[in-house]
């Protein structure tokens, strides 16, 4: 029905925007998916919303039928960095401004989009990592790591890997002694770190690429008799609510939060980039860290 | 009951026949259904945007009309595009060095899958899913991150329009796609290699004792796949600029049910090569209708498109069942 | 008369698969312009010296000549290439491919490197109106009945120019007729100085065309002789090793029965068969006899529910009966040993027991499994009363001869003791010994009250056995005939001819 | 049993190769009142696996293949969580998702024996809707429950043995007794074999497809509550992904063949094991995630390799030297065209 969104749209305010999301592969997608349609009706924006299965080419092909259906403004957030200049290079030559979401891509023609809006992986990595430097900077004694990685080549494993190993590079004590891919789930984590407690018998810290490797991987420490959170550090990213729960609980040391609730801030620049108003070309989003302490006073207003 | 009387030699084409009235009744649907659907640029794009598989499944019937299977075909197409994207950005090999190089890569592993199939009397499956491990294995060792590609070359081949008339516009790839399409329904009818394909298929056994050279036959199909996966990559890699391991995830299952869906028989020797266009196009119309319909919850699309295929599915079987014999 | 120099000669050839020892030191030489018939019981290793001549599977020991030259063929390619032209046992087809292209296909006509679909047809009707059969060639091969397909493959082998000619039981299901244009055809190929290899259980097409002969027993060599100068009972001997006992008329007159048990009113099929009216009764033998194509098969699968029926009605016992599925006819007692057992008859994967108790099993349902020692005792009787070789119940069925496959299907079906045996060529490919002994099972069932519907190309054997001979002419049941002293295969041939005229 | 012999040979290989790596790999202990130790580790994340793995094997059998395992895992899982969330009793949660479970398992069934419609394309359909429908149920999140009854199925002990691995027992004893015991097996190998042969014979063959596709069902329900009983979450989006592919892999491996017919229940279950080994094996020795693939690669490819009679026979021969002559025949005899 609400095929076409009144040409340029500019003046009466009911604006179509087509978003294409990567997939629904956690629960931090889903959360990122909703706050995007919440916001959307909220906003009064009529959202065309495709979900590509974590395809590359189902993007492409949704932003494609996107600028078929003539919608005003598009938006998704990249499945990986590379490749977006010919459907992107499509839209502006229809006109359709374009907005990325929770991941940059790597053009160097930067007039292809207008604004990014997201967080920064690598970043995310350093936190980590400065957060372990620091709480273990009075002692000398070698650190041994394993890390939890998210699905192999996928972009917030390869950045949030990278962020960390940066940070902690710079001391020889710490020691990666594992890591391998836990695909970003519980059952995996669970499944890995149980292999790890038995191939390696003193394990300080682990760095888990999501809360939920790191909640299976409680798991698997608290089977082997050991206390999470006291006999071996647990350091995690996202800060969804059951890691949050855990947080508070002591099993985790301290998380870094990547949030998925992009929506408002989504709403707003959509608005503005239709309007032809100029939108900083880099947007991040309001992010912060949680110890312990933080994450009790956090957890009542916890949404997702 | 047949609803279409044919005679027994005319009766195989029958699913192909509807399966493309069954194409069109979907497109005519979707063009009621929703505003702008019935536009040609949407068959079009739906030929574009799946150019790559349609290579990918062209070898794929080969290999299925033997009653084999291929599942390393969406590795390999990853693979392909992971080399070229990489050896293209960091010695900067020209493409028209890369491109024959990844296509004789992708020939070669479907070759040496072939003749470890056929020396050692192996299930294709297990076979072909190591050649899966490796080949995505490779990509990975060559890197994780997905690289750009920036070649002048290729962006020129992405982004140029062969415009009929119309407004109407297709890529190159399509072309490409549909060449390869004509020379393989050349060969699968015209060639005693296709024949000896199908009776590969028919009964390997009973085909062996007819002086037919099964082992070599069974090497060319793996091959063939091999190659097509290659040049199925490296239309993936006009597509999206850019190499990575984790590219065309999946992409065996599309190209199997593509196939399928086309009318062939898993257990091999019957269908038809049109049946395969006709399979890619209907996934490729799911695809299209599912992103008009654009308000679907990520959950909801996949139940939608399991039911459209249900529902498809269903009708292929209600109009094509002949009474048994 | 000088011998000429064979065209092959295979020394001391042995062959062993595991368990069984199917040729041990055979002796075999072929002469060019000769009909060479290859003789033996089931299982004597004649399929086997054919597969190991032409490379399908590797030989043990001995050699192999062609032409005065050593060979060891890969395979039937190979084989095919030095000018050896084969068609195996089991007819050898690809039956989704059409006619046509069964004939030629690996030798395609071409033009400008395309195979050229016009002549490839027109040639492959030419080549079957040879053989006097005029079908749509542009037909996949699945459409015909199995002696279709055997007449295709012979086609096949005889247009492929050899010097040798090997054809492994190539009559088994044809008629009379056909079998008349094999022959003609084979004539032909001989006076042009092509070497025939030739197997058949039929003694009569022996001696009719064949010039020498190589009896094997138990994968031995027991002799070569000229077929002149060799008798049938002296032929027989040697191939049994002991003397067999003369083939009596079983059933001499017509009887009458008075107990129906089914009926078929009005029962047909559109583009199979027209509608038919029979009734069979308890302890009745009824034969069925027309030619090739005639709808014999047709009329069997209909009475077995193996096929739906486009109209008409059954009764069985005199009260109707919706037979949909063989399941229900089986629940009436019918029983249907079919023609075709590659495709329709056996499990090749599951062993000689498990293929024999599978129509029993299949009745008691999944949850009643026959006992073990049950299976044992029936398995055994039956392996024994049908001389099947190896008497190894847990062979591979796929491992066996034909014959001996044709048995372990008959014997499927003997065991469930059905009120109506439906037989379907089934004697096709079996031995004399155990022919005669099949017949004698069949009369010995029939009385004692099993009612038997026979189906053969043989029309000696339907006459032989039978009450009752129903004729089938171009899918028509158009007679039902007594069998009684003025029924004989001349007046047969004549009513099938005519049909139904005569008398 | 010769046929398990090389699986077997298989499975102690990767073994002994962990032994090297890590010695104290066989070593079982009791830890608080439970086994513990790498072998157990095996063992109870294998169960989900071997679980899917005997129910593709009948399904195999008969000539078909079902992926739709994956999103019947799934939907189990999310089902019984749910559930449980809802305050709704452990044995009600798991009636439900099991009988879910067996519903979803003879439509396909009925798609495959009723409708007559491909295996490969029938299941197809549910393991695209499926995998949506289990997110439907868990709405995208993750549930996650606290219930030591749940817990007990794929996490908890049961006189120090794990409970999953006592449940698999279970199941593979009843599956063996009503094929192998019974007359299941024979049937279903019949008419994976021959499908119109085992028709004549008078197999009512579309009952025991759809019922084998049931059972393929409830196996992959049962790995589901498994696997989401043992992380206490139940995950719509990522339980059972692509576990149907190391099902079918443990049923080839197993020595089952994909055309149907003959299959091997211990064969499955040393299949899976292997699999399961495999991945326990890249973890403990430090397989970088880069590697991996080309690790299982190599594996497979040896498995297979070692698997095969051909490949034997053509290694003894070349070490033996006794090749076969070969035809002399080609040059001089020519056939004509
Ligand atoms: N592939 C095989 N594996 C094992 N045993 C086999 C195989 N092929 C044949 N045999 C055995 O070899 C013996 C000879 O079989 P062959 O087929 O040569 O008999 P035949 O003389 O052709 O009999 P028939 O008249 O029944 O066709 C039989 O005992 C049979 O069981
Ligand atoms: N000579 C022929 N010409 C055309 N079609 C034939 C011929 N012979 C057989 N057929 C086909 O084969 C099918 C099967 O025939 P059916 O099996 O009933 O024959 P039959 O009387 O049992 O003879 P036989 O088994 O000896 O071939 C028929 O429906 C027909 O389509
Ligand atoms: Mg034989
Ligand atoms: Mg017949």
């Amino acid at each position: 029905s609400g095929g076409s969104g009144a040409g340029s749209g500019s003046g009466d305010g009911s604006i179509t925007m087509g978003f294409s999301q990567v997939g629904a592969e956690s629960g931090w997608r889903t959360a990122n998916t909703k706050s995007v349609q919440d916001s959307a009706k909220e906003a009064g924006v009529t959202l065309k919303f495709s979900d590509a299965q974590q395809k590359q080419e189902n993007q492409i092909k949704a932003i494609r039928s996107f600028i078929q259906q003539k919608v005003d403004v598009i938006a998704f957030s990249p499945v990986v960095e590379s490749g977006w200049d010919t459907v992107l290079k499509e839209a502006r030559d229809a006109k359709i401004p374009v907005i990325l979401t929770d991941r940059a891509v790597d053009s160097k023609d930067t007039t292809l989009y207008k604004t990014f809006l997201g967080s920064d992986f690598v970043e995310e990595g350093r936190k980590a990592g400065q957060w372990l430097v620091q709480s273990f900077n009075n002692s000398t004694d070698p650190v041994n790591i394993v890390e939890l990685q998210g699905t192999t080549g996928s972009a917030p494993a390869n950045d949030r890997k990278a962020g960390f190993a940066e940070v902690i590079g710079a001391d020889p004590k710490f020691k990666i002694i594992a890591s391998q891919t836990g695909d970003f789930t519980r059952a995996k984590g669970k499944e890995v770190m149980e292999a790890f407690l038995k191939s390696n018998p003193d394990i300080d810290v682990l760095y888990a690429h999501n809360d939920d490797m790191g909640l299976g991987a409680i798991e698997a420490i608290e089977g082997a008799g050991k206390v999470p959170g006291k006999d071996i550090k647990i350091i995690t990213v996202d800060a969804v609510k059951d890691g949050m729960q855990a947080l508070a609980d002591g099993k985790i040391n301290y998380i870094v939060e990547c949030s998925p609730l992009l929506g408002p801030q989504l709403m707003d620049l959509a608005k503005k980039v239709v309007k032809g108003e100029t939108v900083p070309t880099r947007v991040v989003t309001e992010e912060t860290t949680f110890t312990q302490e933080q994450a009790k006073a956090a957890l009542p207003n916890r949404k997702y | 009951m047949s609803v279409l009387a044919l005679s027994p030699s005319r009766q195989r084409y029958l699913p192909a026949l509807v399966t493309g009235g069954l194409f069109v009744a979907m497109f005519v649907a979707g063009g009621i259904r929703y505003e702008g659907f019935a536009s040609g640029q949407v068959v079009l794009n739906v030929l574009i945007d799946n150019a790559f598989l349609l290579v990918v499944a062209v070898g794929m019937t080969f290999v299925i009309l033997t009653g084999g299977i291929d599942l390393s075909v969406g590795s390999v197409v990853a693979l392909s595009t992971m080399i070229a994207a990489s050896l293209m950005s960091g010695p900067g090999w020209p493409p028209y060095l890369v491109i024959p190089l990844v296509l004789l890569i992708g020939a070669g592993l479907g070759l040496v899958m072939g003749a470890i199939i056929q020396a050692f009397d192996i299930q294709p499956f297990i076979v072909t899913l190591a050649g899966m491990f490796l080949a995505r294995g490779l990509c990975y060792t060559i890197g994780t991150e997905s690289v750009p590609i920036e070649d002048p070359t290729f962006t020129a081949f992405a982004q140029t329009r062969i415009d009929l008339f119309a407004e109407l516009w297709i890529s190159p790839s399509v072309i490409i796609a549909l060449v390869v399409v004509a020379v393989a329904a050349y060969v699968l009818h015209y060639t005693r290699l296709g024949r000896a394909v199908y009776a590969t298929g028919g009964s390997e056994q009973s085909a062996r004792l007819m002086g037919l050279p099964v082992a070599r036959t069974k090497i060319a199909v793996y091959t063939i796949s091999g190659f097509c996966s290659a040049l199925g990559g490296v239309l993936l890699s006009f597509y999206m600029l850019s190499g990575y391991g984790l590219h065309a995830v999946g992409m065996e299952l599309d190209a199997i049910a593509a196939v399928v869906i086309g009318g062939t028989l898993l257990t091999g020797g019957s269908g038809f090569l049109f049946g395969t266009v006709l399979g890619v196009l209907v996934l490729g119309l799911i695809q299209t209708i599912i992103s008009f319909e654009g308000t679907l919850s990520s959950w909801w699309t996949k139940i939608f498109i399991g039911l459209l295929l249900f529902v498809f599915i269903v009708l292929q079987r209600l109009f094509s069942s002949r009474s048994r014999r | 008369m000088a011998v000429p120099e064979p065209i092959l000669r295979m020394t001391g050839i042995g062959k062993q698969f595991p368990g069984v020892k199917a040729l041990d030191g055979v002796d075999f030489r072929l002469l060019p312009g000769e009909v060479h018939a290859l003789m033996g019981e089931n299982g004597a290793g004649k399929s086997t010296l054919i597969k190991v001549l032409t490379g399908v599977h590797p030989v043990d020991a001995g050699t192999i000549e062609l032409d005065g030259r050593p060979v060891a063929f890969a395979g039937p390619l190979e084989a095919q290439r030095a000018g050896i032209s084969t068609v195996y046992q089991e007819v050898n087809l690809c039956a989704n491919l059409s006619v046509a292209e069964n004939i030629f296909i690996g030798r395609e006509p071409r033009r400008r490197g395309r195979i050229d679909w016009k002549r490839m047809r027109a040639r492959a009707a030419e080549l079957l109106a040879r053989l006097d059969l005029d079908l749509d060639v542009t037909a996949p091969l699945e459409a015909y009945s199995l002696a279709v397909r055997q007449m295709v493959a012979i086609a096949r082998a005889v247009d492929i120019e050899a010097r040798v000619l090997i054809l492994d039981e190539p009559t088994s299901s044809l008629d009379a007729g056909e079998v008349e244009q094999l022959f003609r055809v084979m004539r032909t190929l001989k006076e042009e100085g092509i070497a025939i290899l030739f197997v058949s259980h039929f003694l009569d097409q022996i001696y009719e065309i064949s010039d020498r002969m190589t009896i094997l027993r138990n994968g031995r060599l027991v002799g070569e002789h000229l077929v002149s100068e060799l008798s049938q009972v002296e032929l027989v001997g040697k191939m049994i090793g002991q003397e067999l006992k003369e083939l009596e008329r079983l059933h001499g007159a017509a009887k009458t029965f008075d107990r129906k048990l089914v009926e078929a009113r009005e029962l047909g099929r559109p583009g199979a068969i027209e509608p038919f009216t029979l009734t069979i009764h308890e302890g009745e033998v009824v034969g069925l006899a027309g030619l090739l194509g005639s709808g014999r098969t047709e009329v069997a699968r209909l009475l077995f529910g193996a096929d739906h029926a486009g109209g008409g009605e059954i009764a069985v016992g005199g009260t109707p009966a919706a037979l949909r599925t063989p399941r229900a006819a089986m629940g009436h007692g019918i029983a249907f040993c079919s023609e075709d057992r590659k495709a329709d008859g056996l499990v090749p994967d599951l062993t000689v027991r498990e293929n024999i108790v599978l129509a029993l099993q299949a009745t008691r349902g999944w949850t009643r499994p026959v006992p073990r020692e049950q299976q044992d005792a029936l398995v055994a009787t039956y392996m024994k009363a049908l001389k099947i070789s190896p008497p190894n119940p847990e062979h591979l069925v796929r491992n066996l001869s034909g014959g001996n496959q044709q048995k372990v299907l008959l014997a499927r079906w003997l065991i469930l003791e059905p009120r109506l045996l439906i037989l379907d060529e089934p004697t096709r490919g079996i031995d004399v010994g155990a022919k005669a002994e099949i017949q004698r099972l069949v009369v010995e069932l029939s009385d004692g009250g099993m009612a038997v519907l026979f189906i053969s190309a043989e029309l000696e054997e339907v006459l032989r056995l039978s009450h009752k001979v129903g004729v089938l002419r171009d899918r028509r049941l158009v007679a039902q005939l007594p069998n009684d002293e003025e029924l004989t295969t001349e007046v047969l041939m004549e009513t099938i001819a005519s049909g139904g005229a005569a008398r | 049993m010769r046929r398990l012999l090389w699986p077997l040979v298989i499975l102690a290989a990767l073994l002994l190769m962990n032994v090297f790596f890590t010695p104290g790999f066989l070593s079982v202990q009791v830890r608080e009142g439970h086994l513990y130790g790498s072998l157990i580790d095996i063992l109870r994340f294998g169960a989900p696996l071997v679980l899917v793995s005997l129910g593709m094997t009948l399904v195999i059998a008969t000539g078909g293949i079902d992926l739709s395992v994956g999103s019947v895992v799934a939907i189990s899982g999310a089902l019984a969580c749910l559930q449980i969330s809802q305050d709704a009793g452990v044995f009600t949660a798991v009636v439900l998702a099991l009988g879910l479970s067996v519903a979803l398992g003879a439509w396909n069934g009925f798609l495959v024996a009723g409708a007559g419609i491909q295996p490969i394309i029938a299941t197809l359909i549910l393991m695209v809707a499926g995998r949506g429908l289990a997110q439907l149920i868990t709405d995208g999140q993750i549930i996650t429950v606290n219930d030591p009854a749940y817990k007990l199925i794929g996490g908890g002990y049961w006189l120090t043995v794990p409970f999953g691995i006592l449940l698999v027992l279970a199941i593979l004893a009843v599956t063996a007794f009503l094929t192998r015991r019974l007359a299941l097996g024979m049937l279903i190998e019949a008419v994976g074999g021959n499908a119109e042969a085992s028709r004549l014979a008078g197999i009512r063959a579309r009952g025991i497809i759809v019922m084998v596709y049931a059972f393929a069902g409830l196996c992959a329900g049962v790995a589901g509550l498994m696997i989401s009983s043992n992380v206490s979450s139940a995950d719509g989006n990522n339980a059972g992904l692509w576990i149907e592919l190391d099902a079918i892999l443990a049923v080839v491996i197993g020595g089952t063949s994909l055309a149907g017919g003959r299959f091997s229940l211990g064969g499955t279950v040393l299949g899976a094991l292997i699999i399961q080994t495999l991945t326990t094996t890249i973890y403990s020795i430090g397989v970088p995630p880069e590697t991996t693939l080309l690790f299982k690669a190599l594996v497979v490819t040896v498995v297979c390799l070692v698997q095969s009679a051909a490949f034997r026979e053509k290694a003894v021969n070349l070490r033996g030297r006794t090749a076969r002559p070969r035809p002399q025949a080609e040059e001089k005899v020519q056939v004509p065209a």
